[in-house]
């Protein structure tokens, strides 16, 4: 069986790059290659067990990674050199890039958190509809002639909308029923959650499945979180994770 | 709640209704206040409205509140209605009015469908300048309102009669490369996904 | 016309012209008068609506003045009527316009480069939502479309221009707290690492 799912918990390679590092608390202007690579990689097969739609991106960075640990992992040449050699070296070390670009991709990441905040702060100021004034020019001669539109702007507006809608509509789009579906065991896990105590272990929820069964259990528990009809808890570091209803 | 704060939590209601304007068991309900002192809070609104120059006032009319502009100032809403800054339609309300023209009548639901965004005030700005106007209901449930066009529209773009609008252009067919790239991109990763 | 005068008429266009609003150069052709005693009056009824217990305020973003209700009493309001823009973009989607908002214009390729990760769906999204256009074409072999944002880009996030973003963050820390969603990752990999 075969799922085209994306992984929503990333927003690509960089964002996955971003988490590793903090989560192990690297210093983002010294990476240590090896570490990273290895981390990256595990996360990479995991979605591969998972056998989720890896976006190329992710194929991509991987390759970089490798080549990165690779060359780092040989001896370093530059300590026989004469300093100009060194710094011919230092400009092509591909950390340096790496570490470029995660910064920058970060700024923007952060950028991104604060609009959200700024829209979620308009969102609170309401307004109320346009007046209407019909009844005001209708005392006067109406005098529509005033709006200054042809029909040709009317024709552009109508094509434009054509186009955006085209480009609404997905470009292409498989649609195959899975003998079990992510809906359904979502219910399933919510009626669960909903009949015992509310809380269940994690692991019992992958008890007894199969290996298609245990992805889709697992999509579903990302889902539901997403739509934060459930959460998650953990006590200290290790302790088993305990699924609740919102 | 203090009165004061009252004041200005009525103030905020009495304007996003607009029209409609509320009641005062409607207000006090929202406010999670009782009557008594819902009272207290739209006197103490309405003495401040009544000093300084204002542009808008408290209307008390069959039991509802409504803020309204001021008779004094009508000769401006009529020139807003007129002028000729109001003369140009935004893009929303240029696309909104094509939909209009061409499926009426046709709800708001259909439009949004259509646009891809929500269009409620370009439907307003459009009855204000009175290119639409409703044209009935819906059959079913909720009953949605129809718009279409006015006789107004068709004078503003010289037509006689709304059959005498020029045919829709087709959607120009942009076979993009867009299907090309995935697959390019799925055999790509085919190459990573074999074992290597 | 007196200023008193004036910011009374304002404030009935305002209120008349509701979310939709009016910009400065409307406001003095219809109240027949020149820019600088336009601002004269709009100061004076800023400064009204900043004194006092007001429930509503003057906003003015994307260029338009509008009136609104305050932020505090969003509460209330929720009961009766929907919020004009509630947040519904997708994390890729703004990450996107954040890209095009501080660096505009911008090419679809430049924005891939910072993000990682192809950006044509969100860019489509942004554009559906009217949020962005197209701000022209790079020079150049190619000539890429470069991406701008657009007034309703301002309006929905209440900013009076562009210049009034938050400056972009410049050297970012590492503290970032991730979702839950890793924990599961994390003991997922040692479900399967298990021999089963």
């Amino acid at each position: 069986m075969q799922y085209s799912v994306k992984l929503q918990a990333f927003e690509g390679p960089l964002d996955l790059l971003l988490h590793l590092i903090q989560k192990n608390d690297l210093d983002i202007y010294d990476i240590p290659a090896a570490e990273i690579t290895d981390q990256y990689m595990n996360y990479i097969k995991t979605m591969k067990v998972l056998q989720l739609d890896i976006a190329s991106e992710y194929l991509v960075m991987a390759a970089t990674l490798l080549e990165m640990k690779s060359s780092h992992l040989l001896p370093r040449q530059e300590d026989d050199f004469e300093d100009d050699e060194m710094l011919l070296d230092e400009e092509e070390d591909p950390r340096d890039d790496l570490m470029k670009r995660l910064i920058e991709y970060k700024r923007y990441k952060e950028a991104a958190g604060h609009l959200r905040e700024k829209e979620v702060e308009r969102s609170r100021l309401f307004s109320k509809p346009v007046s209407n004034l019909s009844a005001l020019s209708e005392e006067e001669e109406r005098d529509v002639s005033e709006v200054d539109v042809t029909l040709y702007d009317m024709l552009d507006a109508f094509s434009r909308i054509s186009s955006r809608k085209k480009e609404r509509e997905p470009v292409y789009s498989t649609v195959r029923r899975d003998e079990y579906s992510i809906d359904e065991r979502m219910t399933e896990i919510v009626d669960v959650l909903g009949k015992g105590p509310g809380r269940v272990p994690f692991e019992a929820l992958f008890e007894e499945r199969s290996r298609p069964q245990k992805v889709i259990t697992f999509l579903a528990v990302l889902e539901l979180m997403k739509s934060k009809m459930i959460g998650c808890d953990q006590e200290g570091n290790f302790d088993s994770i305990v699924v609740y209803q919102t | 709640m203090k009165t004061d704060e009252m004041k200005a939590v009525i103030e905020g209601l009495l304007f996003v209704s607009g029209e409609e304007g509320m009641d005062k068991k409607q207000l006090a309900e929202v406010l999670g206040e009782d009557l008594e002192s819902v009272n207290k809070g739209i006197e103490a609104l309405t003495a401040d409205y009544s000093e300084g120059n204002r542009g808008i006032q408290i209307l008390e009319a069959g039991g509802t509140l409504q803020l309204t502009t001021k008779a004094e100032h009508a000769p401006y809403f009529k020139k807003l209605v007129q002028s000729p800054a109001s003369a140009t339609l935004s893009q929303a309300a240029l696309e909104t009015l094509a939909i209009i023209a061409y499926r009426q009548p046709v709800s708001r639901v259909e439009i949004e469908d259509v646009r891809g965004v929500k269009s409620e005030r370009p439907i307003r700005t459009l009855m204000g300048k009175l290119l639409i106007r409703e044209a009935g209901r819906a059959e079913g449930t909720g009953r949605a309102i129809l718009y279409g066009t006015t006789p107004e529209f068709l004078e503003q773009f010289g037509l006689r009669s709304i059959e005498e609008l020029p045919p829709l252009p087709e959607n120009p067919d942009t076979e993009d490369a867009e299907g090309e790239a995935d697959l390019f991109f799925e055999r790509f990763q085919e190459q990573f996904d074999e074992p290597s």
